[in-house]
This record gives C-alpha cells, structure tokens and sequence, in this order.
C-alpha cells in the first residue's frame, strides 16, 4: 500500500514540478522510491529516482545526498560564470530556457577540500582529470560559483589552449621582457573576464609598487586594480604587462590583506605542452613558440608555482590541449609531460568519471523535461536503456545523442 | 442428314405399337408433338429427299434403333423436362433481369430485345426472354440427357466460386478463368491429347471484359459448339445459337439463372438415368 | 477441324447440315447436339427496332411539377415498405382526384397541395426555402459580427451546434429560374387524354 | 476431327537411339529434353489408369454418334500406349540381353550381375572426363531412361475426369477454388460472431506464419503436376495472403501449412552454445563470430549488470556511436541490456568488422539464455546470420575490384 503511494507520488513528481519541489525532500530519505525501474527487489534501493532537481541553489550547501540533481543557477551568478562555461553548453541553457548544473562527486570533494583548507599553507594544487566530455570544465564551474559565493578572488583561464594556438593572432615582442611574446587580444580579452568574474571585490586592492610602462607613462604605487585593468583595456600594448601585474599584486596581497585567490586553469597541459599544429603562434621569424615564451603562460604558471600563500590553484587537463599523437591517454603524467608534471608536482589528483546509472538517469529525465527528448521511445525505459548503453554514460556524449535523436 | 429423324418417323408411323410400348415404358403421357407444327420441319423432310437418303442409310444396329428411337422419341416432346414451370415472368422481374445497361452502351444486335429505355438505362423485353430461356434450359435438358458434356463459362467474378460449384455438384465442367487462347481451336496442343468437347457451353455473360466479348464464344462457334448465353443489352447476340437477353450483372439474376440451369440439369440427369439411356 | 472457319457465316447448325450433306462427316459422327438443334431450332431473330422508346409515366410528370414547386421534403426509410414519401402520396393523391374528376383540372395541383397539407404534411416552396436561407446567412453574420465583437446576444448563445448543422447541409441548392420557367410549360393534364 | 498428333516424343526416341545394339548404352543427356516433363507419371504406376487402359473397348457395338466422338480420343491414346509398352517391353529385352554380354565381357557370373555391377563395368570399359556427370555414358533398366507416359486425364466414355479439365490448369484451379471457399466459410463465421458479439473469442485464432514461407513456384509446379507461370503463382500466393491474414485463420491451420514450408529451425538448435555454470551460479556462454576479417570471442555472462568489456577496455572501444549501436542490437532484441555482463576477445579487421564480427557473437551466445520465441525472434531480425560479405580483390586492368582506370581517347 504504502510502495504504491509512494509510486504514485513518484509519478506525479516527475510530471510536474511544483510538487516535485515540495515533495523532493521527503522522497530523497525514502527508500526505494520508485519501482518502475526496479527488476528485482534486492536492487531496488540501488535504482535511481525519478527526481532529477534540487531546490538547493547554493552550491556551498549540496551534500552527498545532492549527487545526480540538477541545481538552478541564479542570473546574477550566471553572471559570473558565463564568461567561463563552454559555449556549447551554453548553448543548450538557452535552449532550455534555464541554467541548470549538475551537482556531482568530484564537485563535492573538491568543496570539501576546499572547506578544510589551511590558507596559510603554500598554495596547494588540485588536478581534474577524466576522460573527454567526462565533466571536469563543469566541476571547475562548480567549485568557481562556491568560491565567488564565499567571496574568494578568481583568477580563471577557461582554456588555456586558446593562448598557444591561433596562426591569425597579433604576436608582439614583449615590451617587458625582448624574448617573450605578448598576446595583446587574448590579454585584454582575459582582464575583461576578470574584471568580469570579480565584480566589486577588487574595491580596495592598490598596487604597492611602481609600473613605469613608458618613459611618459607610469602607475604610481598605490593605484587601484581596476585603473591597472582600465589601462590594459585601452592600451593593448601593455594588457600582457597588466596581467602580470596584476597577478604579481594578488601573490604579494593575498597574505598581507588575508585575501583567497581561487586560480582556475582549464586545460593546464597546454602551458607545458608545445603545440605543433599548424596553427601554433609563430613570431615575426616564423619560429614556433614555446609555450613558456608566451607572457601571459609565464605570468600564469608563477600563479601554480607554490611560493604564495592564501590561495587555491585548480587545474583540469584535456587531451584537446595535446597534439593529436599524444591523446592515447587521459592521465595527468602522461598529458602533463616531464615538465609539466614536475613544475606542478605536488598535486591532488582528482578523477572525473564518467555519470553512474543515476546521474544518467537524472541527465536523461530533465532532457525529458525540457522537452530535449521527444522521440516517445526516448522516453521509455528501453530507450533510457539504449541511450545509456550508446553513449556509455559519458555527459558530453549523452548530450550528443540526445541533441541529434 | 435427316436420317436418322426420317428414320424414327418411319418407325413411329408403320410401327405405332413399337413407339407405344416405347411411351409406356418411359411414362411419355403427353402427346406426341404433331409433326405439322413446324412449319421448318415439314419444308426440310420433304418426301424425295427423304427417299434419297433412306437409300444410303445402312440398316442400324438394333441396339442402337432402340436408343435413338427413345432419343428421338423425347424431342417429338414439346417439354420433356417441364422448363415451362421453373420460371414465371414474375420470377424473372424479381431477379431483375430486365435490367439493361446505360443506353450508350447498347449493341445495335441486341435493339429488338430491348422494351425501351427508363431514365437512360434499356430495360430487356421480358417477355421475349421467358420464351428464349425456356426453349434454352429445354435444349441444355436435351444435351444433357443425351449424355453431352456441358461447360459452364462466365467472367463474373462475384459469382466465379459460384458457378465453379454448381458445375462441380452437377458433375459437369466449368471454365471461369482466364481464357487462354486456343483452349478449343489449339487444344491438341494445349491438352496433349487428342481435342475434347464440350457438347453445349453456357456463357453466364457473354463478356470476357466491358469492351470484350469472351473468346470462348468465337472457339465455340468456330468448332461447332451450341452456345447458350445470357447476352446483356452490351453484348452481341449474333454468334450465340441459342441467346437469353437479360442482365448479366447482377448476383441476384446470377443466381436465378444457375437455379434454373441446375434444375434443369439435374431432372434431364434423373430422366436419363430412369429411360435407361446409355 | 470440321467445320468452317468462318464462323460468322451461317449458323452452326447450316454449317454442319452442309458437312453431312457433302459427306465430309458421316451420319454416325454427327455431334449429339444436332438432333437437339434440329428439334428445337433456335428462334429467328426479330428485326432490330430503329427506335427505342423513352419508357415514361403519367406520374413522372406530377413529379416534376411537384419538385418544380416544393423542395425536397426529406429522406425516406426505404428499407420500410409500409411508409410512403411524401412525393409519393402527393401523386397518389393527384391521381386519384384526377381520376374522379371532381376537381377541374386546372385546381387539380392546388387541390392535392391542400389535402395533403390538411393531412399536416409540411411543404415548402422554393421561394419560401429561399427567404429562410436569406435571413439565415444574416442571422449568421449577425452571430459572427457578435462574437469578433465578444459579446452574444441570449438568444444564440446556447447555440446547438448539431442542429445548426443540420440545417444548413439539408438546404439544397435552389433551382435556377430557367429550368422552372421551362418545365412549367409542360401540361400535365394532356398525357392523361391519350388512351391508355 | 483433327488428325492426332503424338504428344509425346517416344518415337523420337526410337529414332534417335542405335536400334539393335548388342550394348543396350544410351547417352543419356541426348535424352535429356524427354526428362524434362515433370508431369508426366508412368502409366501402369497409377491403379486408376492400368485399369482404364486394359479393359479395351472389345465388347463395343457398333459405336453411336457419341460413342465414336469419344473412342476418337481415347483409341487414339490406348494405341500410343500400346506402342509404348510394345516399345519398352522391346528395350527390356535388349538391356537384358546387353546386362549378359556385358558380365561377359568383364568375366563375371551374368546370373548375379547386379546394377551396381554395370554401373562399374560401363565407368571401366567407356571411361569419361566429361564433367556434368548427366553427360556420361550410363546403362540403366529402361524404365529409369525413357520418359514415363502420361495417365489419360478422361475415361472411357470421353469425360474428363476433372470438373475443370477445360481450364488446362485444373489442379491449380481447383486448389484456388479450394481457397476461396475456405475463405468464405471463415467470413461466414466471423460474420455470425460479428452478429452475435463474440468479438472477443476472434482474438488469437488468427495464424502466425511466421518462420515459414510460400513454396516456390517450382515446388508448386511439381506438387501441381501442371505448367504454372509465374503470374499464376504471384495471384495464388496473393490469395493465400488473404486467406492468412484473416482473423480466423488458425482454424485453416493445416491446409495452410500444407503450402507452406519452414524454414531451417533445427539449425538454431545446433547453434546454442553449452552453458557453464561458474561458482556462485553464475552462467557464463561463449561462442564465436566472424565479420570480413574480424574474429571474435564473446563471452556472455549471466546475471550481470550490463558491463561490457572489449579488449580490456569498456565500449570506449569503439569511438563512434554507430559500432556501438550494432553492438546494442542484439541485447535489444533479446531484451537482455543491462541483465548481463560481456566480456570481448577481438582482433584483426578495422572497426566495422569487429563490431560486425562481436556482434554476431553475442547474438549466439544470448542464445544459450533466452527463449525459443525470442531465438526465432533473433533469427528473423538476422542477427544470426552471418554476414557473407569480403573484401572483393583488385582486378589486373583496373584501379580496384571494379573501378577502371582513366581513359581518355586522346
């Protein structure tokens, strides 16, 4: 009597959501919550529920019981985010007419080690990695909104490999430094995604030191973050220098003014990786670049280097970032190479899996619900089945599937 | 040719006790038709030609006098097998055999069977088919009686399993299916066998499709095969020897006719069977 | 093959008189057909009739008149052979009082018309169907205009749409002025002097 | 009358062959054409038309008009049947007499000279290299040799003996006469359930053809005994269609059936591969499949939970959807994804061909686990089939195995 209310309340969730939103508290402590999905009773408290949301929208509060929920994310964090998340999944929130994430393990470990931090530590470093598509970009995201929501300084590169490729690209000798080499575009381009990404919590920050970038043209010591940003806007010359400038002033503030820097790399191997394709950045002789001569690599590999205190380094690698014969494989050795490795080693690795049956099931139920799957035997269990088998339960996959069935 | 006919009347006037014991043995109690009634009769047998052939007949076989005696004796019948009480004009009126097709699809052959045209669609004369049918199922009756084979031919195919198992239960032949050409004039081939007719073919419908008429009916004719057929007002009565106008769409006339045909059939059978006639 | 191959010459029967005659079948090997042919030769022929005559009725004109006048009154049952359409009572009715010649036949129609309409069958002419059509399609207009504008006056507002689409599919097509006008020139009344 | 002809070629036999030989040895594929007839049976084989030919019209009168009509017919076969066995009764005593030569010739006893015997001596003495074994010299009873002849197909009196002689095809005919009767008697009864609301007992009674088909038009034509084209074929299995497809159509079961043949189901059974129970009562299946110049090894376990392990690796194995896809097809059909685990052993071939090749693996190791329905399922879905098709090779003169090189006229 009682497995039959609960199926039905279970049925009713699934189809509309206002209830679900009340009912979904007292549905996730109940066992065996839905049974159409169950074949034999020992596996029943195994099988996933139709319930595939949470009305939880802070991230700092997801817990292990939130695995395989779909999360709103606000507007105004999407804000935020927007600039950092992969446009195609962007894409596919507007489609759906809402941002929505997935709340999923290695989010939750990285929070969890992120909690437990002792800052006054050099700045420890954690490595995501997983096969393609298997959700690492999204975990990052996951722990960037936590740490916007705590108020953290976020420093993010959201592909590192747009700095090393991009035969079109203006490359100009470094006005710092004669044998490196400035990406004015990609500069400005990432201080605007600064700026960006933190909104109002840079009021405060001055430099401590004097920037002579010309004979005429200086920033006197005590010159706030948003000028040096401004002035890296309207003089591209000087972007590349504007960021290690800023960067160098979070490394030396970050203790003194207790503030938490997040530093976010997606894709790390590609600042230690060269690039060989044909589109690698070559300078004015037509040699190609190592990624160690570009500026902004060289600025942003100080920010892995453990020297530092009061900040977090996150980094995921991505066989995108290697050449072609270097994929064979997606562990952090083997993409990061020898030197790669050895700059960032000590590192926690944490490994992004592909979905559990739940989270599938979870993904597969809100492509229903948002009308993403409409094909009627999509929408049945042989279907849900199939889809799962087809594209081996990997997120990026599914989505693949379900955008094309 | 007359002979034999000659033959019997020879018979029946110099030995009337013979023709007698004949009519009383096969329960003949209707008249002997008087020979003057037909006027045909009279002009044909005329005594010298008569005369001449009589001279060339061999004298038959006893055996077989007395076979075409009761033959012969049985045509002098004007109904042996009592057609005249299977269908009345009523009967008729209700299996709808008037009915005709549009007038723009009239035969010119068919134009003095048509009573007149209603609302664009010929009307069969009724009471020209009822003699027509009548004098038809008598012959049927004759032919078979006398042990002739009938087929049974029509292209309806609403009532093809129909007339397939009418001929079958009458133990006679039926031929409903696509007329291959040849199945008479070609048949030694066709068969393998040296050629086997029918003695009569009854068309229900003497069309093979709207435009055609029924090939069987040209074979017929050509190897002097008595046709009886139902010939609706679109059909041509000319190459029919014994032609029935009415309508030959229709289930309901269809099956009239078949009822009539069976019965006919199967009295001429039981006759045959009860004069001993082999 | 015995037997000629021109068989639209001569009747089988000629054909194979004229093969014993010659000798070329023996009187023996005659088919058995042949005494039956001989017997009951098949009836000549009549000659063809040039002119088939159109079958037409007294009753076919009363008719005509009838649906010159009056629309069409509706469907009958007809797998019931007890009940009679009205046409059919109308000319039953015409020809009765015509044959007891009470009435002149110029009052004959009018007559019938009225001892129908006492027996309460209802009749409509053309013109009247037309008139109801006419307000009809206002009444419909009306309704239309009322709705675009929200409102529906009471009296349509519970509108049965069954109903309102039985009428209109029952409404024929009137009848165009000439065919009437053609029609009306034929006088009934004439057929019945011819002696039947 | 028409003057007979012969219909059968008998006399052209005698013709053709060496009269009078001592060796009764026909070249048998001169023959060949006679062979040809299936319809034909010999005479005194069928009761019906030994008897029919032996009682010979001695005691006949003179013959009436009828009586001579028919006798025309049917003298004219009883003579061609005499002739026959005249004839055959003749090349008996040749064979005879050549079977006791040949005993000679070969030293042996010609009392106990068997067949098998002659068929050795003619191989030694006349040795031949022809290929189509038809084609070489044989010494056979002349019964096997000659072609039969055919039974009369009307008695005595002259009548067919079949109500649709007229038809030429009177078996076919009547076999489709047959059917449609049937079918009426089946609208009949629908009709009276119709009437009396008995909907519900229609349902099941229609009948499953599956896993069998129409017989050919050879195999009809045989069964038939009567030249049946093409057409005619086509318009019978039309009407069978019909007969089948209607609700009632279990209850003609058996004549169904009747034309009707099945299609290879003991091969499935050999097929199933042997179930080894591990410890713990899991069941475990293997069986092989092959694809181009793919071969795998697939092992099926069963319960499981839907892993699926190729080479070591899980279905990242294969990269594209599409190989993933055929791999699913068969846990599919048997409704088995997710119910058990698979464990791979492939090699050679690219992509296309192992997936093929795994494919039909698994299709025949899930045999072991499911249900004769769902096996024959399997096999109409084709998964059991392997698929015959191989690389094609290069051809001299050509680009490939059918692409031409360029050519140009000048």
């Amino acid at each position: 009597m009682a497995a039959s209310i609960r199926q039905k309340l279970s049925s009713v969730a699934s189809r509309t959501n206002s209830l679900l939103r009340k009912s979904v508290t007292s549905i996730e402590h109940t066992p065996c919550v839905c049974s159409c999905y169950s074949t034999a009773a020992k596996r029943l408290e195994q099988e996933p529920r139709t319930a595939f949301r949470t009305n939880e929208t802070d991230p700092r509060k997801h817990t292990i019981d939130h695995v395989g929920l779909y999360y709103s994310v606000p507007d105004e964090e999407m804000a935020v985010l927007k600039t950092g998340v992969h446009p195609w999944h962007l894409r596919m929130m507007k489609s759906f007419n809402e941002s929505c994430m997935m709340v999923r393990k290695p989010a939750l470990e990285l929070k969890g080690y992120l909690d437990k931090l002792n800052l006054k530590h050099p700045v420890p470093r954690f490595l995501l990695y997983g096969r393609r598509g298997s959700g690492k970009t999204m975990t990052m995201q996951h722990t960037i909104q936590c740490c916007h929501k705590n108020g953290w300084i976020i420093v993010h590169v959201p592909w590192a490999g747009q700095w090393v490729r991009g035969w079109y690209k203006e490359v100009a000798v470094s006005t710092y430094k004669p044998d490196r080499y400035d990406l004015p575009a990609d500069s400005a381009e990432w201080l605007n995604h600064f700026r960006a990404q933190n909104q109002g919590k840079l009021t405060g920050l001055k430099t401590t030191s004097e920037y002579i970038w010309t004979k005429r043209e200086k920033a006197e010591a005590g010159t706030s973050f948003d000028e040096i940003i401004n002035f890296g806007l309207s003089r591209l010359k000087f972007s590349s220098d504007c960021v290690g400038v800023l960067l160098k002033e979070l490394r030396e503030q970050a203790e003194l003014k207790g503030l938490k820097v997040l530093v976010a790399v997606d894709s790390v191997n590609a600042f230690y990786v060269q690039w060989n394709q044909l589109n690698a950045l070559k300078n004015i002789e037509k040699k190609k670049l190592q990624p160690g001569e570009i500026s902004l690599v060289h600025n942003f590999k100080k920010m892995l280097n453990p020297d530092w205190t009061h900040g977090v380094a996150i980094c995921a690698v991505s066989e995108e970032a290697n050449d072609e014969d270097r994929r064979e494989n997606f562990t952090p050795v083997y993409l990061l190479g020898q030197e790669g490795f050895e700059a960032l080693d000590p590192f926690v690795p944490i490994f992004v899996p592909e979905y559990t049956e739940k989270e599938a099931l979870s993904n597969i139920n809100y492509f229903i619900d948002r009308n993403w799957i409409q094909n009627a035997h999509g929408k049945t269990d042989e279907g849900k089945k199939e889809l799962m088998f087809v594209s081996n339960r990997n997120p990026f996959n599914l989505a693949k599937i379900c955008a094309q069935s | 040719m007359a002979a034999s006919i000659g033959k019997v009347l020879l018979r029946a006037n110099s030995v009337p006790a013979n023709l007698s014991i004949l009519c009383r043995e096969h329960q003949l109690t209707c008249s002997v038709r008087s020979l003057s009634t037909s006027q045909r009769w009279t002009s044909r047998i005329s005594p010298a030609w008569f005369q001449q052939e009589s001279v060339q007949v061999p004298t038959p076989h006893p055996a077989t006098d007395t076979r075409e005696a009761t033959l012969n004796a049985t045509l002098q019948h004007e109904d042996y097998f009592g057609v005249k009480d299977l269908a009345t004009l009523r009967d008729l009126f209700n299996a709808r055999v008037h009915l005709g097709h549009n007038s723009g699809l009239r035969h010119p052959s068919m134009s003095p069977y048509i009573f007149g045209a209603r609302q664009g669609c010929d009307i069969i004369d009724l009471e020209q088919t009822l003699p027509l049918l009548q004098q038809a199922l008598n012959v049927t009756g004759h032919i078979v009686y006398r042990g002739g084979m009938v087929l049974f031919l029509s292209r309806q195919m609403q009532v093809l399993p129909w007339v397939e198992r009418l001929a079958r239960e009458l133990g006679e032949y039926s031929h409903c299916r696509p007329w291959q050409r040849g199945t008479f004039t070609n048949s030694s081939s066709l068969f393998g066998t040296l050629p086997i007719y029918p003695e009569l073919c009854i068309f229900l419908g003497t069309q093979d499709t709207v435009f055609e008429t029924h090939r069987g009916v040209t074979e017929a004719s050509k190897l002097l095969i008595p046709t009886v057929g139902i010939v609706d007002t679109n059909c041509d009565v000319d190459p029919i020897t014994y032609p029935v106008p009415g309508n030959d769409d229709s289930p309901v006339a269809l099956h009239f006719y078949m009822h009539l045909f069976r019965s006919v059939i199967l009295k001429a059978k039981e006759k045959r069977k009860a004069d001993g006639v082999k | 093959m015995a037997g000629s191959r021109r068989d639209k010459l001569g009747s089988i029967f000629s054909r194979l008189t004229g093969l014993l005659r010659s000798g070329a079948i023996k009187e023996e090997d005659r088919p058995i057909w042949y005494d039956v042919v001989k017997a009951f030769p098949p009836r000549p022929k009549p000659p063809p009739k040039q002119n088939i005559p159109n079958i037409l009725y007294p009753e076919d004109f009363v008719r005509v008149h009838f649906y010159n006048t009056y629309t069409d009154p509706g469907a009958t049952k007809l797998a019931d052979g007890k009940i009679k359409s009205v046409q059919q009572r109308f000319v039953d009715q015409y020809l009765e009082l015509h044959e007891k010649k009470s009435v002149p036949t110029e009052h004959l129609f009018e007559e019938t018309v009225r001892i129908l309409k006492e027996g309460g069958v209802k009749l409509i002419t053309h013109e009247e169907r037309r008139d109801a059509q006419k307000s009809q399609v206002k009444d419909r207009e009306y309704q239309r205009e009322s709705r675009n504008k929200g409102t529906l006056p009471d009296k349509l507002q519970p509108e049965d749409p069954f109903t309102a689409n039985t009428t209109v599919i029952s409404s024929r097509p009137v009848k165009t002025q000439a065919t009437e006008s053609e029609s009306s020139t034929v006088n009934i009344d004439s057929l019945f002097q011819d002696p039947r | 009358m028409m003057a007979g002809i012969s219909p059968w070629t008998v006399k052209a036999v005698f013709n053709g062959t060496i009269p009078s030989r001592r060796l009764f040895i026909v070249f048998a594929n001169k023959h060949n054409l006679d062979f040809g007839t299936n319809n034909v049976a010999r005479l005194s084989s069928t009761p019906d038309g030994n008897d029919r030919l032996h009682t010979a019209p001695k005691t006949q009168n003179k013959p009436t008009a009828k009586a001579v009509t028919i006798s025309k017919a049917m003298r004219a076969y009883m003579e061609q049947a005499k002739a026959y066995d005249d004839k055959m009764k003749a090349e008996v005593a040749d064979f005879e007499i050549g079977k006791r030569h040949l005993a000679n010739i070969m030293g042996e006893d010609p009392d106990s000279f068997t067949q098998a015997d002659v068929d050795r001596a003619i191989e030694y003495l006349l040795p031949s290299g022809l290929y189509d074994k038809k084609a070489r010299p044989v010494m056979k009873d002349p019964y096997e040799i000659f072609p039969k002849k055919k039974a009369a197909q009307f008695g005595l009196d002259g009548r067919p003996y079949h109500w649709m002689y007229f038809t030429i095809l009177p078996n076919y005919y009547s076999t489709l006469y047959e059917i449609t009767w049937k079918l009426e008697a089946l609208k009949d009864s629908e009709d009276q359930m119709r009437a009396e609301n008995r909907l519900d007992e229609m349902e099941g009674q229609s009948f499953n053809t599956a896993s069998s088909e129409w017989i050919s038009l050879q195999a009809l034509k045989t069964r038939m005994v009567e030249n049946i084209k093409e057409k005619e074929y086509n318009h019978f299995v039309t009407l069978m269609e019909r007969l089948v497809s209607h609700p009632l159509s279990g209850r003609e079961q058996n004549f169904i059936m009747e034309w009707r043949v099945s299609l290879q189901a003991e091969e499935l059974e050999s097929a199933v591969p042997e179930v080894e129970v591990e410890e713990g009562g899991r069941m475990c299946a293997t069986a092989t499949g092959t694809r181009k110049s793919s071969n795998a090894i697939v092992k099926v376990y069963k319960p499981g939970s839907g892993n699926f392990i190729i080479n070591g690796k899980d279905l990242t194995y294969f990269p594209q959807n599409l190989y993933r896809e055929t791999l699913l097809l068969p846990l599919m059909v048997s409704d088995l994804l997710g119910k058990v685990d698979t464990e791979v052993d492939v090699e050679l071939g690219g992509p296309t061909g192992q997936a093929g090749a795994i494919r039909l693996g698994l299709s025949r190791a899930l045999l072991a686990f499911v249900e004769d329905d769902v096996k024959e399922k399997m096999r109409l879905s084709g998964l059991l089939t392997k698929d015959p098709r191989k690389r094609e090779r290069k051809k001299p003169g050509q680009q490939g195995a059918r692409r031409k090189f360029t050519w140009k006229k000048r």
